[in-house]
């Protein structure tokens, strides 16, 4: 296990975990929120659960955010918080 | 509001940070958690079932019942926005658009009115169409088939490498909702209609639970794929390795049509006309 | 100090997981916004599949494939050198049913919108009392 | 073949729901026998397996023929066994009453309809038998998302307030979760009667403690006791009748049940009632819970959120019950589970029953002075409803006062009199509740409100397929408290551990 790659990115993961939370445009945040969940996909990967990592990034990354996209499509890109 | 938040949240995670004094070392072999149940799975889980990757033996054989129910999870939510948002009377508030595909040009019919669906010189566009972009249309239409070759690849060789039925069924549901997108909603749906996807939706659960089934009318308990030995005509360890396929092939068709459905029902918000 | 440093790099892992925890459950609940706290949701879901997949790791364990086939030697499988493929396996029904929250929770979303037209609790809230 | 009751309890429901869906896009009209069947069968099966737990002992069914600790088993004994004959009851009597008002409310939706409602008893079923900690969480899941979808369909806001019970929800899984985990993470086993027997090595360390105290605040939001249970009110009193009368009188109870085998069977009652000291703590909760469920039932105008806030005060009697700690308190929690399961739903069908035939004045929920008169309307099922009423108030020859006298008898040995003090405050509160109600349905004048437009009283009734189940739930609550004794000595006595002294 390459420690600082491991660092890095679960930095990252915190990152997009909080930029997902606070940015004011939803289209944004969907796509933060796919980044967030590829990058958790990448941390398993390298903790060795390959099925959950493969998992993670076709349903958390890949149909989570075409869903989350389709639903801000449906209602509304503005938000106040 | 926000510091009550703070505050529960705060308390939360110094009771998770209070516990973790007392976790075992991370990583270290002799933790309980990979002394008991684990060494058993890992040691004979190729000597029972002869499927060398050990998630898809557990997944499927020894703990089969968690992902009969979690399959049946995921067909409760396909039923769940199903009931939520479809509607089926028309709503014809909105105006539709057309284009003249000789001309090109877009005509706005003011609801009510409505042109005949089937002409070749009009054709119905989304209220928010994007210009006429050839290459992304045909680019997705040279990147599907692959993808759900790949879709099935997955699937049927989840015994040996990571895989299995819900990432193979989840990309070939990603290939069709691409051609949603990459197209428009309608035509989609004219290739693979709802009375289809609600169909294969039961259809992967019922291979699933019928398999189970199966196992009882041959004597066994509920999901003991050994009982399928008699049927299949091999011995009892393969028998279990074909029951995990078929198992596997049939949560893949559910997944595929629930994740289909559920992007149908969502990007259109029930009416299954303008998707995204 | 020494051991402190050591006990905390030992489990840092752990860390993560209660940060990512913490979060999820702090956007669910100061959030107004309906996305918002559906995403909370998501993250507080996955902070707790990082949990689990943080506990089945093992110090130079090889990933819960057994290689298999003619080349391969026909030594008995050890369980140390293998990485506990236990909570792969629930964390794999944990993601599927993440995705049928999410799923359910945006078509109410959707719903939610159609009827008073705005995402925001607190604009929700007053056109439920006029 | 009754070897394989416990496997036909879950698989025939199961299978049925999947073909009710198929079924609803070819003929709409088959879905409702096939619903009906499928619930028949499992309702025989479950009692087949009580009467076969009765004759010798408890049953265990291995699933796919694994042996326990590998495997995934069913565990019915005593306790679950009666709980599993309630929930079929519940689920196969509310669903021959509902036929009409689904037809009513959901025309062109009956097929998910009855596919969500046959999933959702399986999800309920299915967690009351499982001996495994994590698929208990999987059947929680279907559970609860096929709940929220029967709520969200209700009307005025009731697609927000099954998005709020969506995010309560949620996070109570997601807590029971992590306390399975942390558990798993010092046992090594995820079967309940495995880390019963590991546990008592690590009793002391701060893990077994956190991951209790996360599976109890887990099951504490999911039961809607009393700090946390601000979703309750609103779902239950948009949901849709049909619906809210099956999820009302189950989810909780079910709940209530999963908290007392896990207390019970899990962490066996000597760490929690030796080890930790947070018994009386929450026997003091409970009586808080007691109190302000019906304080704030009191202050409510429309008759559901009334009755969705007896519910919150119900939790507190069970929770309180079974935190005593002594041999009455926990069979007092057990029986009235049982009791509550049948009362609520004997008071929400009567709800129900009045919905579909009074026009609420305020949109969506009917008032209680929308009720004036319909004791000359609607005899029948305002009988039921006086029944109903009665028995959660604790009147004797009908159940709810016997479980209520062994809570009294439970609080008394254990010495906790705020508990005491609570249950009957509650019963007087209960009492000026009902009798508000009867008294504005005997003695309002229906046409006293000039807009209501009814003309002279004459008896119009509620159709004869809504009246027999509802008729039937009433005398049930009659038979059970003449019962009682046979359900304790028989059943309920061998349900608790040894431990408790």
């Amino acid at each position: 296990m390459i420690w600082y790659i491991e660092l890095v990115i679960t930095i990252l993961v915190i990152i997009c975990g909080i930029a997902a939370i606070t940015v004011r445009d939803l289209l944004g945040a969907a796509i933060l929120f796919g980044a967030y969940s590829f990058m958790m996909c990448l941390l398993w990967a390298i903790m060795g659960a390959v099925d959950v990592a493969f998992t993670e990034a076709s349903v958390g990354a890949g149909v989570s955010t075409v869903l989350f996209v389709a639903a801000v499509f449906r209602t509304s890109r503005r938000t106040k918080d | 509001m926000k510091i009550i938040g703070f505050i529960i949240v705060l308390l939360c995670g110094g009771l998770l940070a209070y516990a973790t004094s007392d976790f075992p070392y991370w990583g270290d072999p002799a933790s309980p958690a990979s002394m008991h149940v684990s060494a058993y799975y890992i040691e004979n889980a190729v000597a029972d079932t002869s499927v060398p990757n050990i998630v898809t033996a557990v997944l499927a054989d020894y703990r089969g019942y968690d992902t009969m129910f979690e399959t049946a999870v995921i067909f409760s939510a396909a039923i769940a926005c199903f009931f939520l948002l479809r509607i089926f009377t028309p709503e014809s508030s909105q105006s539709k658009l057309y284009r003249h595909i000789p001309t090109g040009i877009t005509l706005r019919i003011a609801p009510g009115g409505k042109l005949p669906e089937k002409s070749d010189t009009f054709e119905r566009i989304d209220s928010s169409w994007v210009p006429h972009d050839l290459i992304i249309k045909t680019a997705c239409r040279l990147f599907i088939p692959f993808i759900q070759i790949f879709g099935l690849y997955v699937i049927a060789h989840g015994h040996h490498s990571p895989g299995g039925g819900f990432q193979g069924g989840v990309i070939l549901g990603a290939s069709i909702i691409l051609f949603a997108v990459s197209n428009d909603l309608r035509s989609t749906i004219s290739r693979m209609g709802e009375k289809i996807t609600a169909f294969l939706c039961s259809a992967g659960v019922f291979i699933y639970a019928g398999t189970g089934a199966l196992c009882i009318l041959l004597g066994a308990n509920f999901l003991d794929y050994g009982a399928l030995a008699s049927l299949m005509g091999v011995d009892p360890v393969s028998a279990r390795s074909h029951g995990i396929l078929i198992v596997e092939i049939g949560v893949g068709i559910t997944v595929m049509a629930v994740m289909v459905s559920l992007y149908y029902i969502l990007s259109s918000g029930g009416q299954l006309d303008e998707g995204l | 100090m020494h051991d402190l440093i050591l006990a905390i790099m030992s489990k840092y892992n752990y860390w993560i997981y209660i940060v990512l925890l913490m979060i999820g459950l702090y956007a669910m609940m100061v959030k107004k916004n309906l996305v918002k706290k559906i995403i909370g949701m998501n993250i507080l879901q996955t902070a707790i599949i990082l949990f689990y997949i943080s506990v089945s790791a093992k110090k130079d364990g090889t990933l819960p494939i057994i290689i298999h086939g003619p080349h391969a030697g026909h030594h008995p499988v050890r369980a140390a050198d293998y990485i506990n493929p236990l909570p792969h396996v629930l964390m794999l029904t944990a993601i599927v049913v993440a995705v049928a929250t999410l799923g359910v929770a945006l078509a109410l979303a959707i719903k939610v919108y159609q009827q008073y037209g705005t995402l925001d609790e607190d604009e929700i809230h007053t056109r439920i009392r006029k | 073949m009754s070897q394989q009751f416990p496997a036909l309890i879950i698989i025939v429901p199961l299978l049925a729901a999947f073909f009710i869906f198929t079924v609803s896009w070819i003929n709409r009209k088959l879905c409702f026998p096939i619903a009906v069947l499928s619930l028949a069968i499992s309702l025989v099966s479950a009692m087949g397996l009580l009467g076969m737990v009765l004759s010798n002992g408890p049953v265990e069914y291995r699933m796919g023929g694994w042996p326990p600790p590998w495997g995934i088993p069913y565990y019915v004994d005593y306790l679950n066994a009666l709980v599993l004959v309630v929930v079929y009851a519940v689920a196969l009597i509310n669903l021959l009453a509902c036929r009409q008002s689904v037809r009513r409310e959901f025309p062109d939706k009956i097929g998910s309809f009855f596919t969500l409602y046959v999933l959702f008893v399986t999800g309920l079923g299915g967690m009351v038998v499982t001996g495994d900690a994590f698929n208990l969480y999987v059947l929680l899941e279907i559970a609860s998302l096929t709940g929220y979808a029967l709520i969200g369909m209700g009307k005025g806001d009731a697609a927000l307030s099954s998005l709020n019970y969506i995010f309560m929800g949620t996070i109570g899984a997601s807590f029971y979760l992590l306390g399975i985990g942390y558990l798993y993470l010092v046992t090594g086993s995820l079967n309940i009667a495995d880390i019963a027997s590991i546990l008592p090595g690590v009793y002391d360390s701060k893990v077994v403690l956190v991951a209790f105290i996360f599976c109890i605040t887990g099951l504490f939001l999911k039961m809607a006791f009393f700090p946390l249970h601000g979703w309750l009110p609103n779902a239950y009193t948009n949901a849709p009748s049909a619906a809210i009368s099956l999820i009302a009188p189950l989810t909780t109870k079910v709940m209530i049940y999963v908290m007392i085998r896990i207390v019970l069977y899990l962490f066996t009652p000597s760490f929690s009632f030796g080890a930790l000291h947070v018994g009386s703590v929450l026997v003091w909760l409970s009586a808080g819970a007691i109190v302000m469920g019906s304080l704030l039932a009191l202050g409510q105008k429309s008759l559901k959120r009334m009755l969705a806030y007896i519910i919150v005060a119900e939790v507190g009697y069970m929770t309180g019950g079974l935190w005593l700690g002594n041999t009455e308190g926990i069979t007092g929690a057990i029986l009235h589970l049982v009791n509550d399961a049948a009362m609520t739903l004997c008071v929400f069908l009567a709800a129900g029953t009045l919905m579909f035939k009074i026009k609420p004045s305020v949109a969506g929920e009917l008032q209680l002075d929308d009720l004036a008169g319909s004791f000359t309307k609607m005899p029948y099922t305002m009988a039921a409803f006086v029944m109903g009423a009665l028995s959660i108030i604790g009147v004797p020859p009908f159940c709810g006062f016997f479980s209520k006298w062994y809570l009294l008898s439970g609080a008394v040995t254990a010495g906790h009199y705020e508990f005491l003090a609570a249950l009957l405050f509650s019963s007087l509160v209960n009492v000026v509740l009902f009798f508000r109600i009867i008294e504005i349905g005997y003695y309002g004048k229906p046409g006293h409100r000039a807009e209501s437009g009814h003309s002279i009283a004459h008896m119009d009734e509620a159709p004869l397929d809504m009246l027999i189940p509802l008729l039937l739930v009433a005398a049930g609550l009659l038979a059970m408290g003449f019962y009682t004794d046979d359900i304790v000595t028989h059943v309920i006595r061998f349900a608790i551990p040894a431990g408790i002294v």
